[in-house]
Protein backbone atom coordinates (compact mmCIF):
# COMPACT_ATOMS: atom_id res chain seq x y z
CA UNK A 1 0.00 0.00 0.00
CA UNK A 2 1.16 3.41 -0.80
CA UNK A 3 0.85 5.92 2.24
CA UNK A 4 1.50 9.47 2.73
CA UNK A 5 4.53 10.43 5.00
CA UNK A 6 5.04 14.24 6.69
CA UNK A 7 8.66 14.98 7.90
CA UNK A 8 9.68 17.59 10.32
CA UNK A 9 12.94 18.93 11.18
CA UNK A 10 15.99 16.96 10.41
CA UNK A 11 14.21 14.11 9.28
CA UNK A 12 12.79 17.00 6.38
CA UNK A 13 16.27 17.37 5.49
CA UNK A 14 16.95 13.31 5.42
CA UNK A 15 13.91 12.92 3.21
CA UNK A 16 14.49 16.36 1.13
CA UNK A 17 10.82 16.92 1.02
CA UNK A 18 8.27 17.82 4.14
CA UNK A 19 5.60 15.68 2.19
CA UNK A 20 6.20 12.18 0.59
CA UNK A 21 4.51 8.70 -0.79
CA UNK A 22 6.36 5.62 0.85
CA UNK A 23 5.17 2.11 -0.45
CA UNK A 24 4.76 -0.38 2.73
CA UNK A 25 3.43 -4.19 2.65
CA UNK A 26 -0.15 -3.85 3.48
CA UNK A 27 -0.89 -4.62 6.83
CA UNK A 28 2.60 -3.39 7.72
CA UNK A 29 3.60 -2.26 11.16
CA UNK A 30 5.21 1.28 12.34
CA UNK A 31 8.54 -0.93 13.23
CA UNK A 32 8.87 -2.59 9.55
CA UNK A 33 8.02 1.34 8.27
CA UNK A 34 11.05 2.37 10.24
CA UNK A 35 13.33 -0.26 8.97
CA UNK A 36 12.34 0.31 5.71
CA UNK A 37 13.32 3.91 6.48
CA UNK A 38 16.34 3.52 7.11
CA UNK A 39 17.18 0.53 4.28
CA UNK A 40 16.09 3.91 2.05
CA UNK A 41 17.70 6.74 4.06
CA UNK A 42 20.66 5.22 6.02
CA UNK A 43 21.12 8.78 7.55
CA UNK A 44 17.82 7.89 9.72
CA UNK A 45 20.31 5.50 11.54
CA UNK A 46 22.91 8.19 12.35
CA UNK A 47 19.99 9.91 14.56
CA UNK A 48 20.03 9.60 18.54
CA UNK A 49 16.34 8.20 17.80
CA UNK A 50 13.25 8.88 15.68
CA UNK A 51 9.60 7.83 16.39
CA UNK A 52 6.68 7.54 14.44
CA UNK A 53 3.57 9.54 15.52
CA UNK A 54 -0.35 8.47 14.07
CA UNK A 55 -2.63 10.81 13.68
CA UNK A 56 -1.09 13.05 16.10
CA UNK A 57 -0.14 10.36 18.19
CA UNK A 58 3.32 9.08 19.33
CA UNK A 59 2.91 4.97 18.52
CA UNK A 60 4.49 1.34 19.10
CA UNK A 61 6.68 -0.63 16.52
CA UNK A 62 3.53 -2.82 16.70
CA UNK A 63 0.70 -0.43 15.63
CA UNK A 64 -0.45 -1.74 12.39
CA UNK A 65 -0.48 1.36 9.70
CA UNK A 66 -3.76 2.05 7.50
CA UNK A 67 -3.75 3.41 4.16
CA UNK A 68 -5.63 6.48 5.38
CA UNK A 69 -3.42 7.52 8.79
CA UNK A 70 -1.47 11.19 8.97
CA UNK A 71 2.23 9.31 9.42
CA UNK A 72 4.66 11.97 10.83
CA UNK A 73 8.03 11.09 11.70
CA UNK A 74 9.09 12.66 14.96
CA UNK A 75 12.92 13.03 15.07
CA UNK A 76 14.60 13.72 18.46
CA UNK A 77 12.87 16.19 19.83
CA UNK A 78 14.47 20.15 21.36
CA UNK A 79 11.46 22.73 22.23
CA UNK A 80 11.59 24.83 25.30
CA UNK B 1 -7.69 25.64 33.88
CA UNK B 2 -5.43 25.07 31.34
CA UNK B 3 -4.31 27.06 28.55
CA UNK B 4 -2.42 26.03 25.86
CA UNK B 5 -0.26 28.01 23.07
CA UNK B 6 1.74 28.12 19.87
CA UNK B 7 2.79 31.19 19.12
CA UNK B 8 5.01 32.78 16.03
CA UNK B 9 5.02 36.04 18.20
CA UNK B 10 7.11 37.40 21.13
CA UNK B 11 5.56 36.08 24.29
CA UNK B 12 4.18 37.55 27.39
CA UNK B 13 5.69 36.56 30.82
CA UNK B 14 3.49 39.09 32.22
CA UNK B 15 0.49 37.92 30.90
CA UNK B 16 0.95 34.49 31.67
CA UNK B 17 1.91 35.42 35.21
CA UNK B 18 -1.66 36.90 35.81
CA UNK B 19 -3.30 34.56 33.54
CA UNK B 20 -2.69 31.89 37.16
CA UNK B 21 -3.57 34.19 39.38
CA UNK B 22 -6.33 33.01 41.60
CA UNK B 23 -6.90 34.12 45.44
CA UNK B 24 -7.26 29.81 46.15
CA UNK B 25 -3.79 30.16 45.13
CA UNK B 26 -0.52 30.85 46.84
CA UNK B 27 2.17 29.53 45.22
CA UNK B 28 3.03 30.75 41.56
CA UNK B 29 5.73 29.29 39.68
CA UNK B 30 7.18 30.35 36.42
CA UNK B 31 9.12 28.97 33.89
CA UNK B 32 10.86 31.34 31.26
CA UNK B 33 13.49 29.48 28.65
CA UNK B 34 15.40 31.92 26.71
CA UNK B 35 17.34 31.55 23.88
CA UNK B 36 21.20 31.47 24.82
CA UNK B 37 23.92 33.33 23.00
CA UNK B 38 26.36 30.46 22.97
CA UNK B 39 26.17 26.77 22.65
CA UNK B 40 29.44 25.14 23.84
CA UNK B 41 32.28 27.48 22.31
CA UNK B 42 30.18 28.37 19.35
CA UNK B 43 28.33 31.78 19.20
CA UNK B 44 24.49 31.09 18.17
CA UNK B 45 23.47 33.81 15.31
CA UNK B 46 19.79 32.65 15.63
CA UNK B 47 17.49 29.66 16.11
CA UNK B 48 14.86 28.43 14.31
CA UNK B 49 11.88 26.79 15.69
CA UNK B 50 9.37 24.16 14.36
CA UNK B 51 6.53 22.62 15.62
CA UNK B 52 4.15 19.91 14.17
CA UNK B 53 1.48 22.04 15.60
CA UNK B 54 -1.25 19.78 15.98
CA UNK B 55 0.35 17.25 17.95
CA UNK B 56 2.74 19.84 19.79
CA UNK B 57 -0.31 21.37 21.04
CA UNK B 58 -1.99 17.90 21.72
CA UNK B 59 1.15 16.91 23.91
CA UNK B 60 1.36 20.09 26.00
CA UNK B 61 -2.14 19.83 27.24
CA UNK B 62 -1.34 15.98 27.78
CA UNK B 63 1.43 17.75 30.06
CA UNK B 64 -0.48 20.27 31.80
CA UNK B 65 -3.35 17.05 32.19
CA UNK B 66 -0.83 14.79 33.79
CA UNK B 67 0.64 17.95 36.43
CA UNK B 68 -3.04 18.55 37.37
CA UNK B 69 -3.18 15.03 38.26
CA UNK B 70 -0.13 14.29 40.23
CA UNK B 71 0.15 17.89 41.83
CA UNK B 72 -3.00 20.44 43.16
CA UNK B 73 -2.40 22.56 40.05
CA UNK B 74 -4.86 25.54 40.24
CA UNK B 75 -3.98 26.96 36.98
CA UNK B 76 -1.30 26.10 34.41
CA UNK B 77 -0.23 28.03 31.02
CA UNK B 78 2.21 26.61 28.61
CA UNK B 79 2.90 28.99 26.19
CA UNK B 80 5.77 28.21 23.12
CA UNK B 81 7.45 29.82 20.31
CA UNK B 82 7.73 28.98 16.69
CA UNK B 83 9.99 30.75 14.06
CA UNK B 84 13.32 32.23 14.11
CA UNK B 85 14.62 33.50 17.77
CA UNK B 86 17.66 35.22 18.82
CA UNK B 87 20.03 35.29 22.00
CA UNK B 88 17.65 36.87 24.76
CA UNK B 89 14.11 35.74 23.02
CA UNK B 90 11.61 33.98 25.26
CA UNK B 91 11.32 30.67 23.41
CA UNK B 92 8.60 28.88 26.28
CA UNK B 93 6.60 30.02 29.00
CA UNK B 94 5.17 27.88 31.98
CA UNK B 95 3.23 29.11 34.96
CA UNK B 96 1.46 27.18 37.47
CA UNK B 97 -0.45 28.27 40.42
CA UNK B 98 -1.40 26.17 43.97
CA UNK B 99 -2.37 26.23 47.02
CA UNK B 100 1.69 26.15 48.56
CA UNK B 101 4.83 26.40 46.91
CA UNK B 102 6.20 23.66 46.66
CA UNK B 103 3.86 21.87 44.43
CA UNK B 104 4.33 24.83 41.72
CA UNK B 105 8.04 24.14 41.57
CA UNK B 106 7.44 21.08 41.16
CA UNK B 107 4.78 20.73 38.83
CA UNK B 108 6.25 23.33 36.74
CA UNK B 109 10.02 21.51 36.74
CA UNK B 110 7.75 18.72 35.66
CA UNK B 111 6.18 20.31 32.91
CA UNK B 112 9.20 21.89 31.23
CA UNK B 113 11.23 18.58 31.06
CA UNK B 114 8.38 16.68 30.27
CA UNK B 115 8.29 19.31 27.14
CA UNK B 116 11.83 18.76 26.28
CA UNK B 117 11.08 15.09 25.99
CA UNK B 118 7.83 14.61 24.34
CA UNK B 119 6.79 17.54 22.39
CA UNK B 120 7.06 17.58 18.71
CA UNK B 121 8.59 20.71 18.43
CA UNK B 122 12.38 21.28 17.38
CA UNK B 123 15.01 23.86 16.96
CA UNK B 124 18.28 24.32 14.27
CA UNK B 125 21.00 26.83 15.75
CA UNK B 126 22.65 28.78 13.36
CA UNK B 127 26.12 29.47 13.33
CA UNK B 128 28.25 31.78 11.46
CA UNK B 129 29.67 28.38 10.13
CA UNK B 130 27.10 26.23 9.56
CA UNK B 131 23.94 25.13 11.45
CA UNK B 132 22.71 22.05 13.63
CA UNK B 133 19.59 20.10 14.72
CA UNK B 134 19.71 20.54 17.90
CA UNK B 135 19.51 17.24 19.95
CA UNK B 136 19.15 15.04 16.79
CA UNK B 137 22.62 13.36 16.84
CA UNK B 138 24.54 11.32 19.47
CA UNK C 1 23.37 41.37 39.53
CA UNK C 2 21.62 40.77 42.66
CA UNK C 3 18.30 43.49 43.21
CA UNK C 4 16.64 44.06 46.55
CA UNK C 5 13.39 45.76 47.24
CA UNK C 6 11.00 46.00 49.96
CA UNK C 7 7.73 47.91 48.32
CA UNK C 8 4.64 49.28 49.84
CA UNK C 9 2.88 49.22 46.56
CA UNK C 10 2.17 46.32 44.11
CA UNK C 11 4.27 44.22 42.50
CA UNK C 12 5.40 43.32 39.31
CA UNK C 13 6.16 40.77 37.79
CA UNK C 14 6.96 41.12 34.29
CA UNK C 15 9.28 44.35 35.63
CA UNK C 16 11.47 41.30 37.85
CA UNK C 17 11.23 38.90 34.45
CA UNK C 18 12.62 41.09 32.82
CA UNK C 19 15.26 42.35 35.45
CA UNK C 20 16.95 39.07 35.53
CA UNK C 21 16.53 38.33 31.13
CA UNK C 22 20.54 38.32 30.17
CA UNK C 23 21.23 36.50 26.40
CA UNK C 24 23.96 34.16 28.54
CA UNK C 25 20.76 32.76 30.40
CA UNK C 26 18.80 29.89 29.34
CA UNK C 27 16.82 29.50 31.98
CA UNK C 28 14.43 32.13 34.69
CA UNK C 29 12.67 30.59 37.18
CA UNK C 30 10.27 33.08 39.07
CA UNK C 31 8.11 32.29 42.30
CA UNK C 32 5.23 34.45 43.02
CA UNK C 33 3.94 34.22 46.17
CA UNK C 34 0.48 35.56 46.32
CA UNK C 35 -2.72 36.27 49.41
CA UNK C 36 -4.76 33.20 49.72
CA UNK C 37 -7.99 33.73 50.51
CA UNK C 38 -8.41 31.26 53.47
CA UNK C 39 -6.14 29.79 56.17
CA UNK C 40 -7.35 26.19 57.16
CA UNK C 41 -11.25 27.10 57.16
CA UNK C 42 -11.30 30.40 58.22
CA UNK C 43 -11.78 32.84 55.72
CA UNK C 44 -8.55 36.12 55.59
CA UNK C 45 -10.33 39.61 55.24
CA UNK C 46 -6.50 40.93 54.99
CA UNK C 47 -3.14 40.87 55.92
CA UNK C 48 -0.79 43.02 57.35
CA UNK C 49 2.57 42.55 56.45
CA UNK C 50 5.29 44.64 58.56
CA UNK C 51 9.23 44.52 58.02
CA UNK C 52 12.40 45.71 60.13
CA UNK C 53 13.54 47.41 57.02
CA UNK C 54 16.95 47.67 57.30
CA UNK C 55 17.57 44.36 58.42
CA UNK C 56 15.02 42.54 56.37
CA UNK C 57 16.91 43.96 52.95
CA UNK C 58 20.39 42.91 54.31
CA UNK C 59 18.97 39.80 54.93
CA UNK C 60 17.53 39.28 51.63
CA UNK C 61 20.31 39.96 50.16
CA UNK C 62 22.55 37.95 51.98
CA UNK C 63 20.06 34.97 50.46
CA UNK C 64 20.37 36.21 47.09
CA UNK C 65 24.40 36.47 47.53
CA UNK C 66 24.06 32.51 48.94
CA UNK C 67 22.10 31.83 45.81
CA UNK C 68 24.94 33.08 43.77
CA UNK C 69 27.54 31.24 45.69
CA UNK C 70 25.87 28.04 45.28
CA UNK C 71 24.77 28.22 41.61
CA UNK C 72 25.49 29.95 38.59
CA UNK C 73 23.34 32.97 39.14
CA UNK C 74 23.35 35.29 36.19
CA UNK C 75 20.81 37.52 37.69
CA UNK C 76 18.51 37.20 41.21
CA UNK C 77 15.72 39.63 41.87
CA UNK C 78 13.94 39.62 45.58
CA UNK C 79 11.04 42.01 45.94
CA UNK C 80 8.88 41.77 49.19
CA UNK C 81 5.74 43.92 49.92
CA UNK C 82 4.89 45.66 53.32
CA UNK C 83 1.56 47.02 54.14
CA UNK C 84 -2.12 45.90 53.65
CA UNK C 85 -2.85 42.98 51.43
CA UNK C 86 -5.99 41.67 49.94
CA UNK C 87 -6.65 37.92 48.52
CA UNK C 88 -4.89 37.89 45.28
CA UNK C 89 -2.07 40.64 45.83
CA UNK C 90 1.51 39.77 45.74
CA UNK C 91 3.70 39.33 48.52
CA UNK C 92 6.94 38.34 47.44
CA UNK C 93 8.49 37.98 44.08
CA UNK C 94 11.58 36.26 42.93
CA UNK C 95 13.25 36.08 39.90
CA UNK C 96 16.48 33.76 39.05
CA UNK C 97 18.21 33.23 36.01
CA UNK C 98 21.15 31.26 35.31
CA UNK C 99 22.66 29.32 31.99
CA UNK C 100 20.20 25.94 32.57
CA UNK C 101 16.96 25.52 34.39
CA UNK C 102 17.98 23.09 36.94
CA UNK C 103 19.56 25.40 38.70
CA UNK C 104 17.11 28.28 38.37
CA UNK C 105 14.49 26.23 39.63
CA UNK C 106 17.09 25.35 43.12
CA UNK C 107 18.84 28.52 43.32
CA UNK C 108 14.50 30.04 43.41
CA UNK C 109 13.47 27.82 45.92
CA UNK C 110 16.13 28.17 48.01
CA UNK C 111 15.51 31.92 47.67
CA UNK C 112 12.14 31.40 48.99
CA UNK C 113 12.57 28.68 51.87
CA UNK C 114 15.10 30.69 53.40
CA UNK C 115 13.09 33.92 53.28
CA UNK C 116 10.44 32.44 55.37
CA UNK C 117 13.32 31.35 57.79
CA UNK C 118 15.47 34.18 58.05
CA UNK C 119 14.40 37.81 56.59
CA UNK C 120 12.23 40.08 59.91
CA UNK C 121 8.78 40.10 58.10
CA UNK C 122 5.53 39.15 59.72
CA UNK C 123 1.87 38.87 58.70
CA UNK C 124 -1.22 39.40 60.82
CA UNK C 125 -4.37 37.60 59.09
CA UNK C 126 -7.11 39.63 59.95
CA UNK C 127 -10.43 36.82 60.14
CA UNK C 128 -13.94 38.26 60.46
CA UNK C 129 -13.73 37.00 64.29
CA UNK C 130 -10.09 38.33 65.10
CA UNK C 131 -6.49 38.35 63.86
CA UNK C 132 -3.51 36.43 64.89
CA UNK C 133 0.15 36.68 63.73
CA UNK C 134 1.22 34.22 61.38
CA UNK C 135 3.29 31.18 63.02
CA UNK C 136 3.78 32.92 66.20
CA UNK C 137 2.61 30.36 68.40
CA UNK C 138 2.99 26.43 68.33
CA UNK D 1 22.75 49.50 82.32
CA UNK D 2 19.58 50.90 80.38
CA UNK D 3 19.64 49.93 76.79
CA UNK D 4 17.05 50.61 73.73
CA UNK D 5 15.21 47.58 72.43
CA UNK D 6 12.55 47.83 69.19
CA UNK D 7 9.74 44.91 69.14
CA UNK D 8 8.03 43.95 65.90
CA UNK D 9 5.29 41.79 64.88
CA UNK D 10 3.95 39.86 68.15
CA UNK D 11 7.14 41.45 70.46
CA UNK D 12 5.51 44.67 70.12
CA UNK D 13 1.71 43.36 71.00
CA UNK D 14 3.50 41.42 74.12
CA UNK D 15 5.33 44.84 75.36
CA UNK D 16 2.88 47.01 74.43
CA UNK D 17 4.90 49.52 72.15
CA UNK D 18 7.32 49.17 69.39
CA UNK D 19 10.32 50.74 71.19
CA UNK D 20 11.12 50.52 75.11
CA UNK D 21 13.73 50.73 77.55
CA UNK D 22 15.21 47.58 79.73
CA UNK D 23 17.57 47.62 82.20
CA UNK D 24 20.06 45.32 82.14
CA UNK D 25 23.44 44.57 84.11
CA UNK D 26 26.72 45.70 82.43
CA UNK D 27 28.07 43.16 80.02
CA UNK D 28 24.82 41.32 79.97
CA UNK D 29 24.59 38.90 77.35
CA UNK D 30 21.98 38.53 74.60
CA UNK D 31 20.61 34.82 76.71
CA UNK D 32 20.48 37.19 79.65
CA UNK D 33 18.54 39.40 78.23
CA UNK D 34 15.94 37.46 76.90
CA UNK D 35 15.56 35.36 79.70
CA UNK D 36 14.99 38.72 82.16
CA UNK D 37 11.81 39.92 79.11
CA UNK D 38 10.42 36.37 79.55
CA UNK D 39 10.41 36.93 83.17
CA UNK D 40 9.01 40.23 82.89
CA UNK D 41 6.82 39.55 79.71
CA UNK D 42 5.53 35.46 80.21
CA UNK D 43 3.75 35.46 76.64
CA UNK D 44 7.42 35.49 75.62
CA UNK D 45 7.55 32.03 76.23
CA UNK D 46 4.53 31.29 74.84
CA UNK D 47 5.84 31.61 71.44
CA UNK D 48 7.26 29.00 69.00
CA UNK D 49 11.09 30.78 69.59
CA UNK D 50 12.11 34.54 69.32
CA UNK D 51 15.61 35.96 68.40
CA UNK D 52 17.78 39.36 69.34
CA UNK D 53 18.89 41.20 66.44
CA UNK D 54 22.06 43.85 67.12
CA UNK D 55 22.83 46.20 64.86
CA UNK D 56 20.82 44.15 62.27
CA UNK D 57 22.55 40.91 62.45
CA UNK D 58 21.12 37.86 64.34
CA UNK D 59 23.15 36.86 66.96
CA UNK D 60 23.76 34.27 69.58
CA UNK D 61 22.97 34.29 73.30
CA UNK D 62 26.43 34.32 74.22
CA UNK D 63 26.82 37.99 72.37
CA UNK D 64 27.39 40.81 75.07
CA UNK D 65 25.53 43.70 74.88
CA UNK D 66 26.39 47.30 75.01
CA UNK D 67 24.32 50.74 76.03
CA UNK D 68 24.34 51.60 72.20
CA UNK D 69 23.64 48.87 70.47
CA UNK D 70 20.46 48.70 68.12
CA UNK D 71 18.41 45.76 69.67
CA UNK D 72 15.46 44.55 68.40
CA UNK D 73 13.38 41.61 69.57
CA UNK D 74 12.44 39.24 66.54
CA UNK D 75 9.43 36.74 67.19
CA UNK D 76 8.83 33.97 64.63
CA UNK D 77 8.83 35.56 60.75
CA UNK D 78 5.75 34.90 58.33
CA UNK D 79 7.09 36.65 55.34
CA UNK D 80 6.33 35.58 51.71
Amino acid sequence: MNISILAFGIARDIVGQSEFDFELVEGGTVGALKEDLVDRYPDFAKLVSFAIAVNGTYVTDEHVLGVKDEVVIIPPVSGG
Amino acid sequence: MIEIQLLDRELDPKYCTECVYTPEAGGIAVFVGTVRNQTADKRVLRLEFEAYEKMALSEMRKIAERAAEQWPVKRIVIHHRTGVLYAGDIAVIIAVSTPHRKAAFEACAFAIDTLKETVPIWKKEIFEDGEVWVAAHP
